[in-house]
C-alpha cells in the first residue's frame, strides 16, 4: 500500500514538474487562500493583468508570458515548500512574491541557494535586504514609511500628543519602532503604546485607554481589516476629536466602506493621480478588467512583474545574469519606469522610492492637499 | 495466626450519606474471609476503602502494622490548614524578596500582583478539603509559576525601546528577566518541597492505590476491568508491575538485566495463566475472551503481583454451577499458596464452602461475624436477607 | 488474531526494508521536482517524528494532549537561540532542546496530570498558546514576530548541510532514533504501564502502577521528542517565526495520528505519510480556479475517514496483536532452547 | 489636573472597562452554551460550534444585503436555520460516531470546522464584512448612556438582555420541561436512558439545535457589534467560548454564564490594566488557574469514576 502510494504521489510532482509548454514561466507567489487572501488579490490581479499586456504585446523575445499563481497562504511553511519547488524547476529564472515578510524570510534562504533571484513586491520588513544578495524588492521599508510618517503628522498635520495601537506583527512593530525615534527627535508625545492580535475583534479594552489620554491623534501601523474595526469602535466608544492615520497597510477599499474613516490618511507607494500618465493606462486596463481601481499591491506586483520580464528581455532567462542585472538598477537614472513610479535599488536589493500621502474624503481616497517632498 | 488486615471503626460518607460506619473487621494470615450483604450494603466500598481508591470518613485500616488510612481528626486537619497558610504566605514571600535581591526597586511594583496572588489563594485555601490537598498544593506551585512569569514580564520594561527590538543593548530592567526564567525551576521546586513535603511528614497522606498493591494487597473488581485491548499476557505482566524495577534506560538499550526480568516475568506470567487454566489463551486479547474466562484472567492478573492478601470482589458473580465449582477449587488452591483472601460474594452456596469466618454487613454497618454455620443461624442475618420470619438462606 | 494479516515477510525486517527504500529515494531520478518531493517527504518525515512522539501521550497512555505545539516550538526556539547566541553544534543542541522539552514537559506534566479527561487537555492548550505568545511578545528572547532568522544550518564532521537530500538523511536518522526510542519503550514494562493507564486508570492503579509518574514521564518523553523536531526544523528552515507554532499545529499533528491509527506506531507514521502530503499533492492535481477548495477537501477527508475507519488506519488493537505475535515468537524460541539438545 | 480629576478619570476608565467586560462575556456566555450543552450531552467538544456562530453571522449579512429582509426578520430566520443546521450537522457528521472512540468524534469536529471554513471562504471571500448602517435599526448606532467619560450603546444593552432572557429561558428548559429532563438523564446515562424510553437521538438532536440557535445568535450579535463578518471569526471565538465553558463547569448552563462574564472582565481588563499584548495570555491562564484549583469549573459538581 505504501509503495503503490509512493509512485502514484510520485509520479503527480512529475507531472507537475514538466507540463508546461513552451511559455515563460514567471511564477508569483503570495497568499491567494486562507486568512490573507484578500491582499493577495491584488497581487494576482496586478501580476496577471501585466501577463497578459506582455502577451498582448509579442511578448518576450517572441515567447509567450505564463504567470503561474503559487499559493503560500502567507504560512512560512508553505512558504518554503513553494520556494523548493521554485527553485528547482529550470524553468522558473525569476520569482515575483513573496507577501509577508514571515514567508519570505522563509522562503529567502532557498532562493539564496538555488541562487534565483526574487522580487517582493510588498515584504516591508527591514531585515529582509541584508539576508540575500538575489532578494529585491519594489516596495520601500517599513523604517522609511515610520520616519516619513512622523514628518507628516508633525510638518503638516501639527500633531502633539500620539496614541499608537499596533498589531504584534513584524510589520507593524518595525513601523512604529521607526514612527517612535523619529518622533522622539521631532518633539512629539507618545502617549502610549497598545497592542492586538490579528485574531481578534474587540478592540475596546485598549481604545477606552487611548480615549483617557486624550490624543491628538492615533497611529494605526496596521492592516485595514483590523483598522477599519479600531476606527469604527473608537467612534462609537465616544472618541471623536482625534485622527487616525496608519500606513500603506491600512490603504484598501475596505477602509471606504466605513463612514467614520472619513478623514483617516494613510502613505502610499501608489497614487493614482499623481502617477503620471504611464499609469492612467494601468489604471484604466485595471478597472475594466476588475471592475474596481487598484491598490498599491496591485500596482506593485504590475511593477514587479514587468521588472522580472524586462530583465529577461535583457539577458535572457539566466538566473545569475538576471540578479546582476536588477543589481546594475542602482541610480535614479537608470530606473525601472513603472506605473507606482521608479523603481531602482540600493546595494542590499531594497528600493529606494517616493511615498505619499492620501486620505478619506466623501468616501473616497483623494491624494492630500499638502505632500512631503523628501 | 498473624492479623495480617486489621479494620477499626471505619466509616465514610458520601455527602451526608453514609455508606459505612463503624465497621470493625480484621483478618488472619491463611484465612478465606467472606463479607456477605444484601445490595447497596457498602461490601464495595469497605473493597475501595480497603485498597485506597476511597479515603475513609473516619477510622483506621491496618494492613499488617501498616496504616493505610490514617486517620484525620477536625483538629488535625485544622492543623494542616494552619501549616499550609504559613507555607502560602512564605512562597508568597519569597518571590518579592527574591526579586528585590536582583531588581532593586521591584518590590514596590509587584505588590498588588502579590496581593491578588494572595486572596485568591487564600479563598481558594478556604474551599479545599483535605482530600484534595495535593492538588491545592500543585495549584500552589502553579502561582508561583505565574507570578514568576508575570513578574519576568511586568519588570521586563513595558516601554517597547529600540534597544530591547534588536537585542544588543538590554536597558536595566531586563537584567533580571533571564535570572527570573532561569530562576523558575528552582523556584518551583522549593515551592513544592515548602509545601508538600512538611505536611507529608507531619500528617501522613493517604497512601495511594499503587502503594496498597506494592504492599501487598491485590483485588479484582465487581464489574469486570481488565484491560481489554491488551492481550491475555500482557494483562498478567501489567498485574507483575511492581515485582519488577527496570526504568526507561534499562528499557530502552535492553539491559541483560532488563531481559532478564522480562523473561522470568513472562513465564511467570505464563505460569499464572496455567494456574488459572489460561494458557492456551495467552496471545489473545483480553475483549475475546468468555466472561468467565475474564474473570478467572483477573484473578491471575492480582495474583501477578504476589501478593499476600487479595481481595475478590463478587468472582462468582454471571457464572454457572460447573464454573463456580472450579472457582471454589481455585480460591482454595490460592490460599495454599499462602495468600489471604477476603472475598465478597452473593453466592451462598460459595461462600459457605470456602469462608473461615464471614462478616455480614447490611446498611453499612457490620450486623454479624462468625463461622458460616454461625451465620446460618444467626437471625439479624436472616431478617437483613429475607425481610424477617422465614428460614435460614440455605 | 487475523492471521490473513500476517505479513509474508517476518515481521522485523519490514521497517528496515521501508527504511532502505526511503535512503534510496534521493536517488531516484525524478527530474528537476526531485528536491521539492524530497522537501515535502523531508516535511512528512518531520511530522512521523513529532507524531510518534505526540502519540505516547494521547494514544499509548490515552491523555488529550492539545498543547504538544508547546513543546516543538520551545525545541525550535531552544535550538535557534542556541544556535545563534553560542554557534553550538547541532549534534549539541539536539540533546538540549530535547532536555529543554523535557523539562518543561514535567513542569506542566506534574501538577496538571492529576485533572481528568478535556480538563488536562484544555489546560494543555492554554499552555501552548501561552508559549506561543510568549515567543510572540518577547522581544528581546525571540524577536518576537520578526522571527528569528539566520540560524546556521547543521553540520556533521565539518561538512555543512545544505542539500535537500541531506537533510532528508538528517531527518530520517531522526526518525530512525525516535522509532527507535518508541518501540522499545512501547514493548518494556514502561509502555504496558501506560497502555494499561490508558486501558483503565483505576485498575491500573490497582495493579500498582503510579499513575502520575508514569503519566508525567509519557508526558516528559512526548515532550522532548517534540522539542527534538522542533530543534531540526529550526535547523532546517533556518528561520523560525512564531506563527509557525499556533495551535493548528497541534490539532493537524493529533489528525496524523488518530487518522492513522492511535497507539499504533505504524498507524501513526502511515496517518502522517497521507496527510502531510496531500495538501502538496492537491496543489499538484486541483487546477487553479479551484485551488481554494484545497482545505475544503481535506477537512472532508478527515470527516469520512473517520466516518469509515473511526479507529484510524491501522488500529491500536492491530498493533498489540503484533506485539502478542512477537511475544509469541519469543516464546516459542525460548521453548525451543529448553527443547533443544 | 488635580488629583481628584485623576481619580474621576481612573474610575471613569474602571467602569468602562468593566462595561466593555460583561459585553464581552455575555458575547462569550452565549457561544460557550453551544459548547456546554454538547458536551453535557454526548461529551463532544464540537470544534465547529464556532463555525456555526460565523455562519450565522453570515446568513443573517447576506439575508440584509442580498435579500433586504428587515433585520429582525433576518435575525429570527437565520436562529431558525442555524439550527436547522446543528441538527443537520449533528446527523451528517455525528450520529454515525456514536458508538465509536471519542477521539474520532472530535477529529471529525475538526474536519467539520475545517470545511465549513473554507466553504464560507469560498462563498463569502477572505473580506471582511460589516453590515451596512443603514441597512440596521438606527437605535443599534446611538448609545444609550453618556455618563461622563463612559458610553453605553443600545447594542451592548441589546446584547446583555437577549443574554440573560436566554439563559433563562434554557435553564427553565433543562430543569423544567420534559425534554430537559431527558437531556440531563442523557449525560448521566445514555444506554439507561434509551431503555428508559428515551428518544436520545431525537433529544441529542434538540440539543443540537437550541446549542446552535444560541451560536447563530452569538454570531448576529457579535457581527453587528464589532462590525466584522469574515470566515475565521469562529476560530478564536469558538476557542474562548470552550474555555469559559470549562471554566464555568462544561455541562452547566448557568456556569456558561459565569465562566463567560468572568474570562471577558478578565480578558478586558487584563488588557487594560495589565498588558495587551497578553490579553490572551490572561484569559488562559485565568482558565488554567481556576481548573488546577477547582477541576469541576467554578460551580461545575465534581464527577467521580464509579468503580
Amino acid at each position: 500500500m505504501k509503495k503503490g502510494y509512493l509512485g502514484f504521489f510520485v509520479s503527480l510532482f512529475l507531472l507537475a514538474g514538466t507540463a508546461w509548454g513552451d511559455a515563460i514561466k514567471i511564477p508569483v507567489a503570495s497568499p491567494f487562500t486562507g486568512q490573507l487572501a484578500s491582499f493577495g488579490e491584488g497581487v494576482k490581479n496586478g501580476a496577471l493583468l501585466k501577463g497578459s499586456e506582455i502577451n498582448a504585446s509579442g511578448g518576450i523575445r517572441g515567447r509567450k508570458v505564463k504567470i503561474v499563481l503559487e499559493d503560500e497562504l502567507c504560512d512560512p511553511k508553505e512558504a518554503a515548500t513553494v520556494a523548493t519547488k521554485l527553485a528547482n524547476d529550470p524553468a522558473v529564472s525569476i520569482v515575483v512574491g513573496h507577501l509577508c515578510s514571515s514567508a519570505t524570510l522563509a522562503a529567502l534562504p532557498i532562493y539564496r541557494a538555488a541562487k534565483l533571484p526574487a522580487i517582493s513586491p510588498a515584504s516591508t520588513n527591514v531585515s529582509i535586504g541584508k539576508m540575500s544578495p538575489f532578494y529585491f524588492r519594489n516596495v520601500y521599508k517599513d523604517d522609511f514609511q515610520g520616519l516619513f510618517l512622523a514628518k507628516y503628522a508633525h510638518f503638516v498635520k501639527g500633531y502633539k500628543k500620539v496614541a499608537i495601537f499596533y498589531e504584534v506583527n513584524d510589520y507593524s512593530m518595525g513601523l512604529m519602532l521607526a514612527f517612535m525615534k523619529e518622533a522622539k527627535k521631532l518633539g512629539i508625545k507618545i502617549l502610549g503604546t497598545e497592542a492586538y492580535t490579528a485574531d481578534t475583534t474587540d478592540f475596546k479594552p485598549q481604545l477606552t485607554k487611548f480615549k483617557m489620554m486624550k490624543p491628538d491623534a492615533i497611529f494605526i501601523p496596521g492592516y485595514a481589516p483590523q483598522g477599519t474595526l479600531i476606527v469604527s469602535q473608537a467612534v462609537s466608544l465616544g472618541i471623536r476629536n482625534a485622527g487616525f492615520f496608519g500606513a500603506d497597510g491600512l490603504d484598501d477599499d475596505l477602509m471606504l466602506k466605513n463612514p467614520d474613516a472619513e478623514g483617516l490618511f494613510v502613505t502610499t507607494p501608489f497614487l493614482p493621480d499623481k502617477a503620471g500618465p504611464r499609469a492612467a493606462g494601468f489604471i484604466r486596463a485595471y478597472r475594466k478588467a476588475y471592475g474596481k481601481d487598484p491598490n498599491w499591491f496591485a500596482a506593485n506586483s504590475y511593477d514587479a512583474v514587468g521588472l522580472a520580464a524586462a530583465a529577461i528581455t535583457a539577458v535572457g532567462q539566466d538566473r545569475v545574469k538576471i540578479r546582476d542585472y536588477l543589481a546594475s538598477i542602482n541610480t535614479r537614472e537608470k530606473a525601472y519606469e513603472g506605473v507606482a513610479g521608479k523603481t531602482y535599488f540600493d546595494k542590499n536589493g531594497d528600493c529606494l522610492k517616493d511615498a505619499f500621502v492620501k486620505e478619506i474624503r466623501g468616501g473616497k481616497w483623494v491624494s492630500a492637499q499638502k505632500q512631503l517632498r523628501q | 495466626m498473624k492479623t495480617i488486615l486489621r479494620v477499626a471503626r471505619l466509616s465514610k460518607s458520601f455527602g451526608g450519606i453514609s455508606a459505612l460506619q463503624d465497621i470493625d473487621m480484621e483478618a488472619r494470615e491463611g484465612q478465606i474471609v467472606g463479607i456477605i450483604g444484601p445490595n447497596g450494603a457498602g461490601k464495595t466500598t469497605l473493597f475501595n476503602c480497603l485498597s485506597s481508591l476511597y479515603h475513609p470518613s473516619a477510622g483506621q485500616i491496618f494492613f499488617g502494622d501498616r496504616p493505610i488510612a490514617p486517620e484525620f481528626s477536625s483538629k488535625k486537619k485544622k492543623l494542616v490548614a494552619a501549616c499550609a497558610l504559613v507555607f502560602l504566605f512564605l512562597s508568597l514571600l519569597w518571590t518579592p524578596i527574591f526579586w528585590s535581591l536582583f531588581v532593586p526597586g521591584a518590590l514596590f511594583k509587584v505588590e498588588t500582583v502579590m496581593l491578588g496572588l494572595l486572596l485568591l489563594g487564600v479563598r481558594f485555601f478556604t474551599f479545599r478539603g483535605l482530600r484534595r490537598f495535593e492538588i491545592w498544593a500543585w495549584g500552589l506551585i502553579f502561582l508561583f509559576l505565574a507570578a514568576d512569569i508575570c513578574l519576568a514580564l511586568f519588570l521586563g520594561g513595558r516601554p517597547l525601546s529600540q534597544d530591547r527590538f534588536l537585542g544588543t543593548s538590554l536597558p536595566l530592567g531586563w537584567v533580571g528577566t533571564p535570572w527570573a526564567l532561569a530562576a523558575l525551576p528552582f523556584s518551583l521546586f522549593f515551592g513544592l518541597q515548602l509545601c508538600t513535603a512538611p505536611a507529608r511528614r507531619l500528617f501522613g497522606f493517604k497512601i495511594g492505590p499503587d502503594a496498597v498493591t506494592r504492599l501487598g494487597m491485590a483485588r479484582t473488581f465487581q464489574n469486570i476491568r481488565l484491560f481489554f485491548h491488551l492481550s491475555v499476557l500482557d494483562n498478567v505482566k501489567i498485574g507483575a508491575h511492581c515485582t519488577m524495577r527496570s526504568g526507561i534506560w534499562r528499557s530502552l538499550f535492553r539491559t541483560r538485566r532488563q531481559r532478564a526480568e522480562e523473561e522470568g516475568a513472562e513465564q511467570e506470567a505464563l505460569n499464572l495463566l496455567r494456574f488459572v487454566g489460561l494458557e492456551q489463551r495467552a496471545l489473545v486479547l483480553a475483549d475475546a475472551l468468555a466472561y468467565g474466562e475474564q474473570r478467572r484472567l483477573e484473578i491471575a492478573r492480582a495474583l501477578a503481583s504476589r501478593p499476600r492478601l487479595l481481595l475478590l470482589d463478587e468472582p462468582a458473580a454471571g457464572m454457572n454451577p460447573q464454573e463456580s465449582a472450579d472457582l471454589i477449587r481455585l480460591i482454595r488452591r490460592i490460599r495454599e499458596k499462602g495468600v489471604t483472601v477476603l472475598i465478597i460474594e452473593h453466592d451462598m452456596k460459595v461462600m459457605m464452602n470456602l469462608a473461615d469466618i464471614i462478616y455480614v454487613l447490611d446498611y453499612g454497618r457490620m450486623i454479624a461475624q462468625g463461622t458460616p454455620e454461625q451465620i446460618r443461624t444467626d437471625p439479624k442475618v436472616i431478617e437483613a436477607y429475607l425481610g424477617g420470619g422465614v428460614h435460614a438462606p440455605a | 488474531m487475523s492471521r490473513r494479516t500476517r505479513p509474508a515477510l517476518p515481521p522485523g525486517l519490514i521497517m528496515p526494508l521501508i527504511f532502505l527504500l526511503a535512503l534510496l529515494l534521493p536517488w531516484i531520478p525524478l527530474g528537476p521536482s526531485s528536491n521539492y518531493v524530497l522537501r515535502v517527504l523531508t516535511t512528512a518525515v518531520l511530522y512521523m517524528i513529532l507524531a510518534l512522539g505526540l502519540n505516547i501521550v494521547p494514544g499509548f497512555t490515552g491523555l488529550l494532549d492539545l498543547g504538544y505545539v508547546g513543546f516543538y516550538g520551545i525545541g525550535a526556539y531552544t535550538s535557534g537561540l542556541l544556535a545563534i547566541h553560542y554557534d553550538l553544534s547541532f549534534w549539541w543542541i539536539l540533546p538540549l532542546a530535547a532536555l529543554n522539552g523535557a523539562l518543561w514537559g514535567i513542569l506542566l506534566g506534574a501538577p496538571t496530570l492529576r485533572l481528568t479527561g478535556d480538563y488536562f487537555a484544555i489546560v494543555t492548550f492554554g499552555f501552548s498558546e501561552l508559549v506561543v505568545l510568549v515567543i510572540r511578545n518577547e522581544l528581546w528572547l525571540t524577536r518576537g514576530p520578526m522571527g528569528l532568522p539566520g540560524i546556521s544550518p547543521p553540520s556533521l564532521l565539518g561538512h555543512t548541510l545544505t542539500k535537500d537530500w541531506e537533510f532528508f538523511y538528517l531527518v530520517l536518522f531522526l526518525l530512525a532514533v525516535v522509532l527507535f526510542v518508541v518501540t522499545r519503550l512501547e514493548d518494556s514494562r514502561l509502555g504496558r504501564a501506560w497502555f494499561a493507564i490508558r486501558g483503565d486508570e483505576i485498575a491500573a492503579q490497582c495493579c500498582g502502577i503510579n499513575l502520575i509518574r508514569y503519566k508525567v514521564t509519557a508526558f516528559a518523553i512526548s515532550a522532548s521528542i517534540g522539542a527534538m523536531g522542533g530543534a531540526f526544523y529550526a535547523k532546517w528552515f533556518k528561520f523560525i517565526h512564531p506563527d509557525m507554532f499556533k495551535f493548528w499545529e497541534s490539532i493537524l499533528i493529533l489528525c496524523l495520528i488518530v487518522f492513522g491509527g492511535m497507539g499504533s506506531i505504524r498507524g501513526t507514521m502511515l496517518g502522517a505519510l497521507v496527510l502531510i502530503p496531500l495538501t502538496e499533492i492537491l496543489r499538484a492535481v486541483l487546477p487553479q480556479e479551484l485551488f481554494s477548495a484545497r482545505y475544503l477537501i481535506y477537512g472532508l477527508t478527515l470527516v469520512l475517514m473517520m466516518r469509515w475507519r473511526p479507529a484510524g488506519l491501522i488500529p491500536f488493537e492491530r498493533a498489540q496483536e503484533a506485539l502478542a505475535r512477537r511475544a509469541e515468537a519469543r516464546i516459542r524460541s525460548r521453548r525451543g532452547g529448553e527443547q533443544g539438545p | 489636573m488635580g488629583p481628584l480629576h485623576e481619580l474621576l478619570d481612573q474610575s471613569s476608565l474602571f467602569l468602562q472597562q468593566l462595561v466593555n467586560g460583561i459585553t464581552l462575556g455575555g458575547v462569550y456566555a452565549l457561544i460557550a452554551v453551544g459548547y456546554t450543552m454538547v458536551y453535557g450531552v454526548i461529551q463532544l467538544i464540537n470544534f465547529a460550534h464556532g463555525e456555526i456562530y460565523m455562519l450565522g453571522a453570515f446568513l443573517a449579512y447576506t439575508m440584509v444585503t442580498v435579500l433586504h429582509l428587515p433585520f429582525f426578520v433576518a435575525f429570527i430566520l437565520t436562529i431558525l436555520l442555524c439550527s436547522c443546521f446543528g441538527i443537520l450537522l449533528d446527523f451528517i457528521a455525528y450520529r454515525p460516531l456514536r458508538q465509536a472512540p471519542r477521539l474520532a468524534a472530535l477529529i471529525t469536529a475538526i474536519g467539520m470546522s475545517i470545511f465549513l471554513q473554507n466553504l464560507a471562504l469560498m462563498i463569502w471571500g477572505s473580506q471582511i464584512k460589516s453590515f451596512p448602517r443603514e441597512l440596521l435599526p438606527a437605535v443599534f448606532s446611538r448609545p444609550a448612556l453618556v455618563l461622563g467619560e463612559i458610553t453605553v450603546s443600545w447594542l451592548q444593552i441589546f446584547i446583555l438582555t437577549i443574554t440573560v432572557l436566554f439563559m433563562a429561558i434554557l435553564h427553565f428548559i433543562i430543569h423544567r420541561t420534559q425534554v430537559g429532563t431527558a437531556m440531563r438523564a442523557i449525560s448521566h446515562d445514555k444506554v439507561t436512558s434509551a431503555l428508559m424510553g428515551i428518544g436520545v437521538n431525537r433529544v441529542i438532536s434538540f440539543t443540537f439545535a437550541v446549542g446552535s440557535a444560541m451560536g447563530g445568535m452569538a454570531g448576529i450579535l457579535v457581527g453587528l457589534y464589532y462590525n466584522a463578518i469574515f470566515p475565521t471569526m469562529g476560530y478564536i471565538a469558538g476557542i474562548k467560548a470552550f474555555a469559559a465553558a470549562v471554566l464555568g463547569g462544561i455541562g452547566n448552563v448557568p456556569g456558561a454564564m459565569l465562566g463567560g462574564g468572568v474570562l471577558g472582565i478578565a480578558e478586558v481588563l487584563g488588557a487594560g490594566y495589565i498588558s495587551s499584548e497578553y490579553r490572551d495570555g490572561i484569559s488562559y491562564a485565568v482558565m488554567i488557574a481556576v481548573i488546577l484549583f477547582k477541576p469541576s469549573g467554578l460551580i461545575g459538581k465534581p464527577t467521580g469514576d464509579k468503580v
